[in-house]
This record gives structure tokens, C-alpha cells and sequence, in this order.
């Protein structure tokens, strides 16, 4: 991670953040540094203690060690409205019986604001998130869509450089989902304030996120831009975690500049990385895998089991050495049970891991 | 034949009272079995009116003497007892005969009663006017005049308990020693109106107001308590029926010595003829009908009436029995019994449900020092008018 | 500051209870000398002893052992019938909605709400046109009458909290009414069903008015029975006998609540809650 | 091809007949006891049954004799004044303490017991216990009064003003702790999320409890109403028990009236008119509740 | 729809049914014809009539009119358990209270199949679904996807040719949809039996079925192959339905074999339909835009908005003559927002829609 910033350019900073739930240590020693603008998304599965960093961040859990700074100040012990933050949670949380007006303004009042500034900062939540036609409804009258609108405009009234996110779209359904994570993504680009958005779909990740910290057991496993945990996971864990279907693995072993498996031998010349002679793991994504229209691999060749269309493209499930492989084709001619194919592999695109430690070479 | 039989003496004399009769019963080969419910008649007598119009009667039940069972006999569902009766010349022996015709219904008899209680006497603490250095009044007027001094010894000159009915015996008190046996006949027994607004009630109206003034400041609920503040020497007087007698003695006290008994508040030889009663429901077996009039017979015979009345405190329903075993007090209730004025209880002659009220309306004239003689007056003309 | 306010609340809900123990505890000499507040100087299980099994009703010196049998005879078959019938309601309104089935419902709630004096007297008539009149089975009835409607209000709630498709997959696997009442519903109802019978075995236990109109004295139960003796008027008043008394009367729903309470409370928010 | 049988439509009595049949007991008691029940009790209330129910109607008079007797009148304003209390004690009492034990605090369970426990006692207990405890003579008054303070006084039940007070202390004691579980099982079931926003907003606790929380509990409050009124309108027992209507008449209530009408005063005409009069209240309170409750929404 | 096959073809059959909560209609004169063997997806958005049309084929709810036939039988009034259907629902209604082999269990034994047919079925079902190891486990203890596993084991005992799915995957996260997906479709090959599955999830329709029944407010739009849905819907709320991103639409006119807009001329030879002259939108999906590398068309020039990248492919937003205008590529480029693009539209495989009557023309 840069560690060269200056102060004022890091607008949240997490040191040897650590949180345990009595003798279960959930958070074990999580650092980030995020720059002023960045959407940052936390991803990983469940339990993986996303939730549990945000709600550190936002003061609504103890921390049990570490640090957190926002802006430059420390703020480790202040109390959430303290921190200069806004939040948006998964089941929206709007004060049911207040109308959407009554929840933008109710932080506000608290915050004792004259009534002219709330007004006006309701006004400009309103209009960038288009909520205007509904502000005397109550949230009961809302469509999901709405409702997340709201929630994100009482984030917005409080006028603060640091958004947080909990899982703020997986109660949506998959249409709304996606037309709301375009929304977002031009909110972000619009206010240009930093995010921090937790989620465990890999697609709100990889289309929102500058950078994605990717978190199994309290750990982050990576912490990089999406195209790079997409083209270059640091381990298995994250190459397995990111991609659907998954990334295909291969076991055989390095030798000579080219990875053995079954007989065959592919080129590692491309390979973007170190391979080391030994035993490894070749991974390679459906759609880096082609059919082999030239003969320059050595013959791969696979059996259809099943394939998947999908309108824009095609996913086939084929059998390799007896493993499922699964391949990603914008073609969309069927083929049938039981044809053969033989496969092309972009090397330069594929990944290999070391199956002891797990991690990339 | 075993014969299930209801009431609501629960109290230590009072059962043992009962258990007199059941003895007697017994001893005739039936089986008295007891079914006591207790808390008086308002928690018992809708069980037993529940239980006979319900279809499940029992043998036999205790009634107050009067109206509160005319209803069951006229529908039926009680039995006569005259032929009991006739054959055996009840009509002869209770004494006095207005009892027994309480129990009479178109002729026919259909109730035992099997004991008297007069409610109009006043009852004194000696300790308590020794305290305060005065003489044991004679009558209601001395006692009057004897209440400023009991005051002063931080004595509460009358005490009435909170109970409705307790500030009813005031009443019935006054108008029977004051204002006379007479008016209180026309009242009560003929609901005359008129006798109301007489010149005799004014002087019991004031004598009401008078007993209002001694009575404030007496702050007990149950009419035990009260009497255990006279037992105690804490109060001067209290207005109660002669049931009282049973607490002074369970206390050990000897009448005219520790305390004094006024019968119709020292003014007038008088008694009141309240009293218990049982009646029988009509069942179809011919044994219960068989043990049911034994049941009679015995509650009525002599030597139950002196074993169960000496118990109980009260006088036995008929002339010729003799209380040996009596003590003073009683002693001057059988002689006014036998010899003086005899009124009706209001039990015989009020319904109920005006009785009830009447004592609604005494216990509020009592709390409420602004309420006036006039509120009372229209108040009981208004109860006398609605039960003629 | 949370736990003082607790601390102080709760002191003042146990003072009754404390105040009955100790006073069951001591001899009457001592009860008139004082403070109900102080502990006996010499304890004396006498008025426990005397509440059991030797307090008298009217010429009956049996105490209380007499009306708790009773008690049990009443309350066990009343929590039972009217915990089925109520729950048996809950469902078909819950999951067999059928024409009417609401308007039922209403005014059985309505019927919460009336007075039982009301209903007394007609109560008599038709049991004793049922022929039920003065038999326990009669009570049983009564109890389960008066406990109906929140009862059922109950298991409504809760069994309309349960998934509609559990239900819908028991009638694909071909099970009827009643199967999927016994086989699926009531397995998952256990929450409710403790509710249900602290509700009930509380309130038939406790009931006075019921236990002495519908009944007749070999069958009164044990409140019956302890009106009896503490409503017993002679001169002194046996306090301690009375309070040895009312502790035994109410020892067997404390006993419920102090096992099941927290199966109440999950059960209360599983079931009352969610109107 | 298809055969012929299964095709007809079935009747619509005979859909869903198990479901009938089991509703059997509870169509009965709807419509027996609680509206036959009643319908005879408002016929009735229209003769002048005594002991045992007649029917040679008088017309109203029942009626008058009831609103003009001075009991009648006290028993209303008590309800009135009892009701009052209770509803705003047992709220304020129950939700700030189910407020405080949703607090995670320790011995949550202990404390639970403790104010739920009056709860499973019955009436009679509560009254005999509380009547006792408000003895002057030897209750807390006494007590007071032998820490040094001679002139204190608090003895409501020996009062006629304030004996509702009395009633009502006892009352609260038993059932604070039923309004307060069922509170606190609402509280449970507030989702925590809403907890987090406010406390994002800054929005101070109480003022959270006040204007975000109440909201949302208000279908446990209207459950809990329903149950603590139903309570009010029917107490009886306690009364009984703690003050039996005393001193005088002064804490008589509208059930005990029309208990002593009917039995004590073998006046039953006048005991159906004044449970009529209940009724009556009652439904005007209830039916729109029930209405909105169970006929207006539907569950999806 | 197929009206020649005779009954002992068709599956399950479905004539004018409708259905009335008391005064709304929520299904309006719905038929079907489904062959044997058929995989048959009932999508549309949510109250659009699906779960409702699927009790009505249980047995579930009681129709208000027509009739359903099952494998030639009327059993428009049959119980559920008579009808030959197994189904499997969202919350997968297992019974908590028993294992898995009672849940499996528990229809055959209310059908009183002897104790070794039982065992035998059970067998054979987990088996299939590999749920073998955890027969004995109650179904809290059981993941997400094991649990649905047993809930469609229980379909399966029934040994019954009619299958009935009410969105058995919304429940589960993005990955395991996919993977049960893919389960699903290869039980179908298995078994062979006539499965209606009901989502609003389009890629597990265009996946699944062989033919879709596209619903909105209880009337069947069309009912066809994925394939065709996808090329040829028949109107507006079809197309618009469809993708994902939606299909693009543009308002012009057709005149001389050209469709107009903003003074742009597309050539329509290829269109795959009977254009006529006069107004009429255009729809385009993203997948079927293509950057312009010649120059064959009349210049369609937009400028980029936002680009979402999403490993495999990218969304690039496009801002075309002041309307949003989504183009889906494989090309993982970045372009900066305002980059001009030149596009160029595979009219074969756009639509063409009458404005009045929203019809495909
Ligand atoms: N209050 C708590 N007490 C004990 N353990 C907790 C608590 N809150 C969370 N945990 C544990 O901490 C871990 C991380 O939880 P967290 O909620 O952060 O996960 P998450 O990544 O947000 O998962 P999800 O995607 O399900 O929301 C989990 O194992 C969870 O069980
Ligand atoms: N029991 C009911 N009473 C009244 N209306 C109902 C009932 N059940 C469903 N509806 C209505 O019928 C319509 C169709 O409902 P249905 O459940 O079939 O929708 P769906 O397509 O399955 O939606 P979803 O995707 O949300 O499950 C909806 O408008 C719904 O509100
Ligand atoms: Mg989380
Ligand atoms: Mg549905």
C-alpha cells in the first residue's frame, strides 16, 4: 500500500484495526489508507467481517485495538455523528413513521441547523438523488428503489466527506440492482467525496470499486484495483472468490517454461508473472479460454456436458480429464451433449499458484 | 342419607355452632356434610341460588330470614315444609311469630329459622369511660354527653366500620329507640312515606347527625375491627348487632363488667327479630326428602336450639326453651324477647336490593359530613318507594 | 445509574413477596408487636403447617390440601381442552381462511372485553340445560369458554408468522387438516404453546369467580379455599396463617413462570407482537 | 380424454369443511356465549328480574334507577380514574423499564423474573398483600412513622379520596411487568440497523426512544392496550379483595356493581342494565378497533 | 401456440383461467399447452401473477374460472397430493422438526407407499441430488443450497412427471444461484420430466427454459423459446423487459427502407420483420451496438458517461442525442468520460415497435 501520502490526501486511514467479540477475534490486524475520492468496496463472504470494519469506522463498535483516523484526526473514540460520516445500511433503516422529509431532516435538527440550511440541504439531496415528488410520503409508500434513494439522501444532507455503505442494493431485486449501482456510481462521480461500500457481489465490486479490499476471516487478502485481483489474484482464495463461473484450476507442474498437466504442455512464455519449476496450479477464466482455432497448443480437448445461453453470450460446461470446465463464449451456437471441442488457453491472462502456500507466482 | 349442606358460617363460633347441628344430625344416622363457602352472603348466596337454579341443588341451605328466597319458592324450586311443620306445631312454638311467617309463602311454611338476632343494641367499653374518668353512660343520651370527654382522652367516642351495612344499624337503631317502635313499623314494614317527613324522625334525623359527629374520625373497615377497638378500650361505643357478643367473649370479657349492653340504645326495651334460616330445595329422591325433613326437625328441636344458639350468640326461635347458660346480655334480649317490643328485621321486611341501597346510603351520610338529613330523608323515600 | 433504577424497581416488586414470607413466618404474638418489615425473631413453619392441612372452612379442617388437588383436577384438563381448541382455531383462521371465519374472530375478541359477570347467569342456564351444571367438566367448559379469545388471538398471530409455504408443501405431500395440524404445526408451535399454558395454567389457577359458581364445594379449588381463610372473620385476624396460605395458593404458578420465563418472553415476541 | 369426475365445481360449503368443523367450537362460543350471552343480558336488562330472571318488561326504568344511583355514579368515575392511571403508569412504568433491560445488561433474566413474577399471582393475592402493606396501622405508614417522621400519612385504603390510588399501586404492581415483557419482545424486534441511524444522526437516546422507537412499537402498544383494558373494564377481584368496595362506597367499580346487583341485591334487572351499560361502552370502544384490526386489512 | 398435439403429449394444459382476489383479477384468461418433457419458465416482475398461476396448477388455491388438465385429466378441482405434482418453493419449506429423510419421507408415508418403496425412492433422490451424507441432519443444519437440494429431493420422491418450481433460488447468494442453476438444468436432462419454473430472475429464464412465458399483470405477453424472446420480442415491455442492460430504443420513423432519427438514416434490408412507413422506435440492445470501424453507416456519434467494468466485459454508458444509450463490449478498454464514439447497430438483430400499440412490426 502507498505509504507516502501526506495527511490531508488520506482521508481515511485504518492501523492495526483488531475487534473481538469476547473470545472470538473477528478483525485481526486490518490496515487500509484510502485517498480523498476513492470508492473503496469491501468485499468477501459471509462473515468475513466486512460489516464489522464499516461499523468500526463508524463508531458504532468498540474497537479493540488500532487506529482510525479520517481526515488526518484521529477518531478512534469519538461518537459516530463526531466522525464526519454518513452511512447507508441494507435495510435502509428510514424512521418508518417520519415522511422522507422528517428522515433527511432529522440528523439535522439533532445537529441543531437553522431551519433555512436544512431546507436547502434537503433541497440539493432531493435533486441529485430525485426523491423532489415524494418528500411528504412516508417510507411505507416506497418502492425498494426508493427507499434506497432516501437512505442515501440522509447519508447526503449531512454534508460529509466520508460515505458508508453496508450492503445498501442486496435487498433489491437483480434489475433494480444493477440500474441503482449505475446511480450510485454517478453519485460518486458527482460529489467526488470518498466511499466505503461493503458488499459480497462481485459485480457491484468490480463495477464500482476504485480499489476492492477483499476480506476472508477479518484478513483482507488483497487490497487493489479491480482489474488487478481480476488479472492477478494474489491467491487462490481471491482467484476462486472473484468471477462467475469461477476461474478453472488445473493441477500439473512447471518445468521448462511450460506447465504440464495430463500428458500436455502449454508455453508460459506470456505468463505475466515469475513461474518457478515444480509442482503448481494453472487457473485460467472461461472467457480467457477460446476454442483452438489454429493447432499452436498442444491438443486440449473437451466434451460438452451442458451449456448455458444467455441471450449476449454463452457459457459451455465441458468435461476435462474428468473436471468441469467451464467455458465463456459471446457465440451463441449450441452445442450439443457430448460434442468435442479443443481449447485454446490466453496465457497471458491465466494465473499460477503454488499449492502449498497458495499464492501466485 | 347424607345431606350436603350450604351457608357462610366460617368464623370460629359460628362453626362451632354449626357443627351443634350437624352433631344432632348425625346422631339421627344421617350424614351432615358441610359445605361452608365463606365471605358472607354476598359471595355464597349467588353459589346457592346458582347451584339450585342450575340444576344441582343441595339438601339444604342457609337463608337469611325474609324475602331473598321468595323468588326459588315461586319458582318452584324450594319444597314446603308444612306438613313438618303443621305436624309438628311450629306455629306454636316460634316465638316470636312474625319469624315464622317470614317463612311463610302462600300459606305454607317453607323454611326452618333457627335463631334470632336483634340489631339494636349499643355496647360499651368500660375501660374506656374509666379512662376518661367518667361514668359507663345508662343510655344514647349519656353517651352524648359523655363523648367530649372520651375526645379528649384520645378515645374515638363511636366507631363504625366502613362496611355499608354497619352504618344501616345506625339507622335502624335510631329510628327504632328514638323515633319509636311505631314509626319504625310504618316505615319499614308499610313503607309509609309519610312517616318520613314525621315530627318523631326529626328527632332520630338528629340523633343520625349526632352519631355522624361522634363517629367521624373512626377509621377501621370490618365490623370486628370495630369491636375489637371497644374490646380494647380504644373506642367508647360501637352500634352492632348482638353478634358482637361472640368477639367479646372469644377476648375473655365479661359482660357489665368490662363491658356494657344497651339494648335499643338504653332508650327502649326493644329487639329486632333478624335471624337465620334454612330452606330446602326440592329434590325428587325420597330419601333426601326423608333426611331433609329429619334435618328440620332436629334444627328446630330444643336441645339443638340451646346448643346452637349458646354457640352462636343468638336466641333460640322458640319461647319455651330456657338459656340456663346465657350471659347477661342475652339474658336482657330473651326478657325484651319475651316480654318488650319486637320489631322486624329489615331482612324480613326490605328486599334486598333496597336494604342494600339503604346501606349505600347511610355509609355515604356517614363519610360525607356535607351531606345533609334532607339527602338522607329523600334518599329512603325514594328506596321505600321503589321496593312498595 | 441503569442498574440503581433497576435495583430500586425491583426492591419494590419484592417487598410484597418479602413481606408475606416473613410474615408467614412468625408467630401471631410477634405480628401484632410490629413491623411487617422485620424478619421473625423466631420462625415458625406453624402457619405453613396450619395453612396446608389445618385451617378450617366452616366444619372442613383440612387447610388447603383439599382445594389444591382440586386445583390440579381443574386446571390440567382446562389448560389442555382450551389450549387445543384455541390453537385448533388459530390455524384454520391462520392458514384456512374461510368465509366468515374473520367476522368470528371479531367478536370472539369482542367477547374478550365483556364483563364476566355478565355472563354468569346465562352461564348457569346452559350448563345446566348441558346437564354440565356443578360438574368439573362444566368448569373445564367455562375455562375454556373465557379463554378462547386470547387464545386464539395467539395462535393466529403466531401461526400466521409461520411460513405459508411449509404449509402449502405439507398439502402437495398430500397431508390433510388435521395432519398438517399434528404433524407440522403444532411441532413448531412449542414457543406459543408455553405461552399458552403459563396464560392458562395463571389464570385457572387463579380464577376465584369460575371455581365458586360453577362448582360445588368437594370440588372448590385452592383460591376457593383460601378466600375461605382469609375471609374467615373472628377476633383476630391470623395473619400469618393467611399469608402462608396465599403463598401456597400461588406457589405453582410462580413455579411455571420461574422455569419457563424465558421461553414467555421469546414466545410473547413470537406470538403477541407481531399483530 | 378427460374423464368425467373431478371436473364438476364443488359446493363452497364443502370447501375447506375440516377447517369448519374445527372452527366449530369457536363459531359457538361466538355467537352463544358472547352474542347470545349478551343479547339476553340487554333483553333482560329490560325486566324487573330479581332473583331469578323474568320477563315482565318495565321498560326503562332500570335505567334511570341505575343513573341515578349514587353508587353507579362512583363506580364510573372510578373506572374512569383507575383506567386512567393504569393506562399511563403501566405504559410509562412497563416501557421505560423494558427500555432499561434492553439495555444488554446483566442478570437481564433475574430481572425479568422479578417484575414479571406478581403477574402469575392471582388478584386475590395481590389485594390481600397490598392491603396489608397499606395498613396504616401496622403497614408502611407505621413503619415511616417509626423512622421518626410522626406525622406522616399514607393510608389511601382508610381514605375515600384517594383508596383508587391504593387499588391502583397494587394493580400496577401486578401488571407493569405483563406490559413491560411484551414491550420489551417489540423492543427485540426492532431492527438493529435503525439503531445504528440514529446514532449516525446523533440523535440523543431519549429522544430516539421518543419519536423513532414508540412509532414503531405501536402495534405492541396496540396489543398491550388491548390486553390492559380488557383488564380495567373487568376488575373486579382485586377490588374484592384489597378494599371490598371500602371505605363505604368509595372504591366501588362498575364490574362490582353489577356483581352486588345481582346476587346481593337479588336485583338482576338492574345488574343486566348496568352490564348493559358496559357493553355498551365497550363496544363503542372495541368495535372500530376490531374493525380497522381485523376487517379493513388484509393479510397478504 | 401448439393447438394440433394430442393429450397424450401435453403435459399440463391450462384453458381460460382466471382468478379474482375478491374485486381485483389478478390473472385474466391465461392458456397454455405444455408438452411433455417441456422446461417451461413463467418470468415477469413481482405481482406480476406467477406464484399465483403455479398454486392454481398445484392445487393451491382454487381457481375462479377455467381449467387446468394434467397429462390429459381435469383436475381443475383435484387436492394438491391427487394432481401428480411435485414442488419446490423459494423459502424451501422444509419441515424444521424433521431430518432430511423424514422431510423426504414425509409425503410417501401419507400416501402409505410401503416402508422399502419409500427407502428405495429416497435412495434413488439423494442419489441423484448427492445429499446421501446428510440424510440424518435436520435441515438447520444444512447450508443454503443443501437445503434446497433436499427441497427438490422432496419433489422428487413423488416420482411424478409435473414439477413446479416458485423461485427456488432467490434465497441464495449470486454464486450458489449460479451453480444450483446449472444443477437445475442438468436434472431436467436427466430426469426428462415437464418442469414450470417460476422467477423473475431473466438469466436463470434465458438459461433454463425451452420456452418462456413472459407474464405482466396476469396476461401472458408471449410464450416462446428463450432465442425468440430474445430476438423478436413482440412488444415494448418485452424487449424493454429482456437484458441487461435493457435494449436501447430510439424514436424515428420508418421511410423508403430507412429508419429516421435526428437526420441519421440506418439501412433496414436486413431487419428480420415487415417494417412499414411511418413513426416507430427502434430497439437495440447493447450487445448487438458495435464501435464503427468503417464507415458503412450514417454516422452515430455518442459520447461516453460512465463505463462499468466487469472483468469479462464492460458496460460503456453513451449519451446519444441527449438519451442514455448502454453498449455492451468484450473489450475491456477504458474510455475516459466524454471520449467520442462512432457506433454502428446489427440490424438483424434489432426490433422495430408500432409507438400506438407498442407490437413488434
Ligand atoms: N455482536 C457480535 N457478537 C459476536 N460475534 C459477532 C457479532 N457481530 C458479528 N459477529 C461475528 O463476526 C464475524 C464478522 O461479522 P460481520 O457482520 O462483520 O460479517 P459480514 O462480512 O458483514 O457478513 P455478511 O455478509 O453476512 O453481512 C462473523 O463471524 C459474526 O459471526
Ligand atoms: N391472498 C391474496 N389476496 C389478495 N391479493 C393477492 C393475494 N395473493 C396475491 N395477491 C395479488 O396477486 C398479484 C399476483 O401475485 P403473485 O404472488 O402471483 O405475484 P408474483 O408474480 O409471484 O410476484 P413475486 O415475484 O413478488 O412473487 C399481486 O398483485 C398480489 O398483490
Ligand atoms: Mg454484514
Ligand atoms: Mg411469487
Amino acid at each position: 500500500m502507498d505509504q507516502t501520502q501526506s495527511a490531508t490526501e488520506t482521508s481515511l486511514s485504518i492501523k492495526g484495526l483488531q475487534l473481538s467479540f469476547g473470545a472470538v477475534q473477528v478483525l485481526k490486524d486490518v490496515n487500509m489508507d484510502i485517498r480523498q475520492g476513492e470508492f473503496i468496496v469491501l468485499l468477501g463472504g459471509s462473515g468475513s467481517g466486512k460489516s464489522t470494519i464499516l461499523n468500526c469506522i463508524a463508531g458504532l463498535l468498540d474497537v479493540s485495538d488500532g487506529q482510525i483516523f479520517i481526515n488526518g484526526r484521529n477518531v478512534t473514540w469519538d461518537e459516530p455523528k463526531d466522525r464526519g460520516i454518513g452511512m447507508v445500511f441494507q435495510s435502509y433503516a428510514l424512521y418508518p413513521q417520519m415522511s422522507v422529509r422528517g428522515n433527511l431532516a432529522f440528523g439535522l435538527k439533532n445537529a441543531r441547523l437553522p431551519r433555512d440550511e436544512i431546507a436547502k440541504r434537503i433541497g440539493r439531496a432531493a435533486g441529485i438523488l430525485q426523491i423532489e415528488d415524494y418528500l411528504d410520503r412516508k417510507p411505507a409508500a416506497l418502492s425498494g428503489g426508493q427507499r434506497q434513494r432516501v437512505a442515501i439522501g440522509r447519508a447526503l444532507v449531512r454534508d460529509v466527506d466520508l460515505f458508508l455503505f453496508d450492503e445498501p442494493l442486496s435487498n433489491l431485486d437483480a434489475k433494480l440492482r444493477a440500474e441503482l449501482r449505475v446511480e450510485i456510481k454517478r453519485l460518486h462521480e458527482t460529489l467526488g467525496n470518498t466511499m466505503v461500500y461493503v458488499t459480497h457481489d462481485q459485480i457491484e465490486a468490480m463495477t464500482l470499486a476504485d480499489r476492492i479490499a477483499l476480506l476472508r476471516d477479518g484478513v483482507i487478502q488483497q487490497f487493489a484495483s479491480p482489474e488487478e485481483i481480476y488479472r492477478k489474484p494474489v491467491n487462490l482464495y481471491v482467484a476462486g472468490f472473484i468471477g462467475s463461473p469461477s476461474m478453472n484450476f488445473i493441477s500439473g507442474e512447471i518445468a521448462g517454461g511450460q506447465f504440464r498437466f495430463n500428458g500436455r504442455a502449454i508455453n508460459l512464455d506470456r505468463y505475466d508473472g515469475a513461474p518457478r519449476d515444480g509442482v503448481a496450479i494453472l487457473g485460467i477464466r472461461p472467457e480467457h479460454t477460446d476454442f483452438d482455432t489454429g493447432s499452436s497448443e498442444a491438443g486440449i480437448e473437451a466434451i460438452v456436458e451442458l451449456q448455458e445461453h444467455m441471450g449476449a453470450e454463452s457459457i459451455i460446461y465441458l468435461r476435462l480429464d474428468g473436471q468441469r470446465f467451464a467455458l465463456r463464449t459471446p457465440d451463441d451456437t449450441h452445442y450439443p451433449e457430448g460434442t468435442r471441442l479443443s481449447l485454446s488457453f490466453d496465457i497471458a491472462r491465466a494465473s499460477l499458484f503454488d499449492p502449498q502456500s497458495e499464492l501466485r507466482l | 342419607e347424607e345431606v350436603e349442606v350450604t351457608h357462610w358460617w366460617t368464623s370460629g363460633g359460628e362453626a362451632a355452632a354449626v357443627a351443634e347441628f350437624a352433631k344432632a344430625f348425625d346422631a339421627t344416622g344421617n350424614k351432615w356434610v358441610d359445605g361452608a363457602i365463606a365471605g358472607s352472603g354476598s359471595t355464597a348466596r349467588p353459589v346457592m341460588v346458582s347451584r339450585i337454579t342450575g340444576g344441582d341443588p343441595m339438601g339444604a341451605t342457609q337463608f337469611n330470614h325474609g324475602q331473598q328466597a321468595q323468588e326459588l319458592v315461586e319458582a318452584g324450586l324450594m319444597r314446603s315444609l308444612e306438613n313438618v311443620a303443621s305436624e309438628d306445631g311450629w306455629r306454636d312454638i316460634v316465638h316470636p311469630s312474625s319469624i315464622l311467617e317470614s317463612c311463610e309463602i302462600d300459606g305454607e311454611i317453607y323454611c326452618v329459622p333457627v335463631n334470632i338476632h336483634s340489631q339494636l343494641w349499643l355496647w360499651l367499653s368500660n375501660d374506656a369511660f374509666e379512662k376518661a374518668g367518667i361514668e359507663v353512660p345508662a343510655d344514647w343520651n349519656a353517651f352524648v354527653e359523655a363523648a367530649p370527654a372520651l375526645r379528649e382522652a384520645g378515645i374515638q367516642p363511636l366507631v363504625i366500620g366502613q362496611q355499608p351495612w354497619q352504618a344501616s344499624l345506625v339507622l335502624q337503631n335510631v329510628v327504632a329507640a328514638i323515633a319509636g317502635p311505631e314509626i319504625y313499623a310504618k316505615i319499614f314494614n308499610e313503607k309509609d312515606v309519610e312517616a318520613v317527613n314525621g315530627p318523631e324522625m326529626e328527632k332520630a334525623f338528629a340523633a343520625l347527625e349526632t352519631a355522624r359527629e361522634l363517629a367521624a374520625g373512626s377509621n377501621v373497615q370490618e365490623w370486628n375491627q370495630a369491636t375489637t377497638m371497644v374490646i380494647n378500650g380504644e373506642a367508647g361505643g360501637q352500634v352492632m348487632g348482638d353478634w358482637a357478643q361472640g368477639e367479646f367473649a372469644v377476648a375473655e370479657k365479661v359482660a357489665g363488667e368490662d363491658y356494657t349492653c344497651l339494648p335499643g340504645l338504653g332508650l327502649a326495651d326493644i329487639v329486632s327479630t333478624g335471624g337465620d334460616a334454612f330452606y330446602f330445595p326440592a329434590i325428587e329422591d325420597p330419601e333426601i326428602t326423608a333426611a331433609q325433613e329429619e334435618l328440620a326437625r332436629v334444627m328446630i328441636s330444643p336441645e339443638a336450639q340451646v346448643a346452637f344458639n349458646l354457640k352462636k350468640g343468638s336466641m333460640p326461635v322458640r319461647g319455651d326453651v330456657d338459656l340456663d347458660a346465657a350471659n347477661d346480655c342475652m339474658r336482657k334480649g330473651l326478657d325484651i324477647l319475651a316480654n318488650g317490643t319486637v320489631v322486624d328485621g329489615l331482612d324480613q321486611v326490605l328486599s334486598a336490593d333496597a336494604g342494600n341501597q339503604l346501606a349505600d346510603l347511610m355509609i355515604q351520610f356517614f363519610n360525607q359530613p356535607d351531606m345533609s338529613v334532607d339527602d338522607v330523608k329523600e334518599g329512603l323515600i325514594g328506596i321505600l318507594e321503589y321496593d312498595s | 445509574m441503569i442498574y440503581g433504577t433497576l435495583i430500586v424497581v425491583a426492591l419494590y416488586y419484592l417487598v410484597p413477596l418479602y413481606v408475606m414470607v416473613m410474615t408467614s413466618l412468625k408467630g401471631l404474638p410477634e405480628i401484632r408487636l410490629g413491623n411487617i418489615f422485620s424478619p421473625p425473631v423466631e420462625a415458625t413453619f406453624q402457619p405453613w403447617v396450619k395453612a396446608w392441612a389445618e385451617a378450617c372452612t366452616g366444619l372442613n379442617c383440612d387447610g388447603l390440601q383439599r382445594g389444591f388437588w382440586n386445583s390440579v383436577r381443574i386446571t390440567v384438563p382446562s389448560v389442555l381442552l382450551s389450549i387445543l381448541i384455541a390453537s385448533i382455531n388459530g390455524y384454520a383462521l391462520a392458514n384456512w381462511k374461510f368465509k366468515g371465519a374473520e367476522f368470528f374472530f371479531a367478536v370472539l375478541m369482542i367477547g374478550a372485553f365483556i364483563p364476566y359477570q355478565v355472563m354468569i347467569y346465562p352461564m348457569v342456564i346452559l350448563l345446566r340445560e348441558l346437564g354440565l351444571y356443578g360438574s368439573l367438566t362444566g368448569l373445564v367448559l367455562v375455562h375454556t369458554v373465557f379463554g378462547m379469545p386470547i387464545l386464539t388471538l395467539l395462535f393466529r398471530n403466531y401461526f400466521a408468522t409461520l411460513p405459508d409455504e411449509l404449509f402449502k408443501a405439507a398439502r402437495v405431500d398430500g397431508t390433510g387438516f388435521w395432519g398438517i395440524y399434528f404433524r407440522i404445526m403444532l411441532p413448531l408451535s412449542l414457543p406459543i404453546f408455553v405461552v399458552a399454558v403459563i396464560l392458562q395454567v395463571t389464570g385457572i389457577w387463579n380464577d376465584f369467580l369460575f371455581g365458586v359458581v360453577y362448582t360445588k364445594p368437594e370440588y372448590y379449588p385452592m383460591t376457593v379455599q383460601l378466600n375461605n381463610i382469609v375471609n374467615t372473620t373472628t377476633g383476630v385476624r391470623e395473619y400469618n396463617v393467611n399469608m402462608a396460605a396465599t403463598i401456597l395458593t400461588g406457589l405453582v404458578p410462580l413455579l411455571i413462570y420461574f422455569v419457563s420465563g424465558r421461553l414467555f418472553v421469546r414466545g410473547i415476541a413470537a406470538g403477541a407482537v407481531k399483530g | 380424454m378427460a374423464k368425467a369426475n373431478g371436473s364438476g365445481r364443488p359446493s363452497r360449503l364443502f370447501r375447506n369443511l375440516n377447517a369448519k368443523i374445527a372452527a366449530i367450537p369457536m363459531i359457538l362460543t361466538a355467537m352463544v356465549v358472547f352474542v347470545g350471552f349478551s343479547l339476553w343480558t340487554v333483553v333482560y336488562s329490560f325486566t324487573k328480574s330479581g332473583l331469578l330472571p323474568r320477563l315482565d318488561f318495565v321498560g326503562l326504568i332500570q335505567y334511570e334507577r341505575l343513573w341515578s344511583n349514587t353508587k353507579w355514579l362512583i363506580s364510573i368515575q372510578n373506572l374512569v380514574v383507575f383506567g386512567a392511571c393504569m393506562l399511563i403508569f403501566s405504559f410509562v412504568i412497563g416501557f421505560v423499564l423494558a427500555c432499561l433491560l434492553d439495555q444488554k445488561i446483566r442478570f437481564e433474566g433475574v430481572f425479568r423474573t422479578i417484575l414479571l413474577y406478581p403477574f402469575a399471582l392471582s388478584f386475590v393475592v395481590t389485594g390481600v398483600v397490598w392491603q396489608w402493606i397499606l395498613n396504616p396501622d401496622f403497614g408502611f405508614q407505621s413503619i415511616v412513622r417509626a423512622a421518626g417522621w410522626e406525622s406522616f400519612t399514607f393510608d389511601p385504603l382508610n381514605n375515600g379520596k384517594i383508596v383508587m390510588f391504593g387499588v391502583v399501586i397494587a394493580a400496577l404492581w401486578q401488571g407493569t411487568g405483563f406490559v413491560m415483557v411484551l414491550l420489551l419482545a417489540g423492543l427485540r424486534g426492532i431492527d438493529e440497523e435503525i439503531w445504528k441511524a440514529t446514532r449516525i444522526d446523533g440523535v440523543p437516546a431519549w429522544k430516539t426512544y421518543l419519536f423513532v422507537i414508540v412509532p414503531m412499537l405501536r402495534p405492541v402498544f396496540v396489543t398491550a392496550l388491548v390486553i390492559v383494558t380488557a383488564g380495567i373494564v373487568k376488575v373486579y377481584d382485586l377490588v374484592v379483595a384489597q378494599t371490598n368496595g371500602g371505605p363505604g362506597i368509595s372504591s366501588e367499580v362498575p364490574a362490582k356493581y353489577v356483581y352486588d346487583q345481582m346476587f346481593l341485591n337479588q336485583n338482576l334487572g338492574q345488574g343486566f342494565a348496568a352490564s348493559t351499560m358496559m357493553l355498551v361502552t365497550v363496544a363503542i370502544i372495541i368495535i372500530p378497533w376490531a374493525y380497522l384490526e381485523f376487517g379493513g386489512r388484509k393479510r397478504g
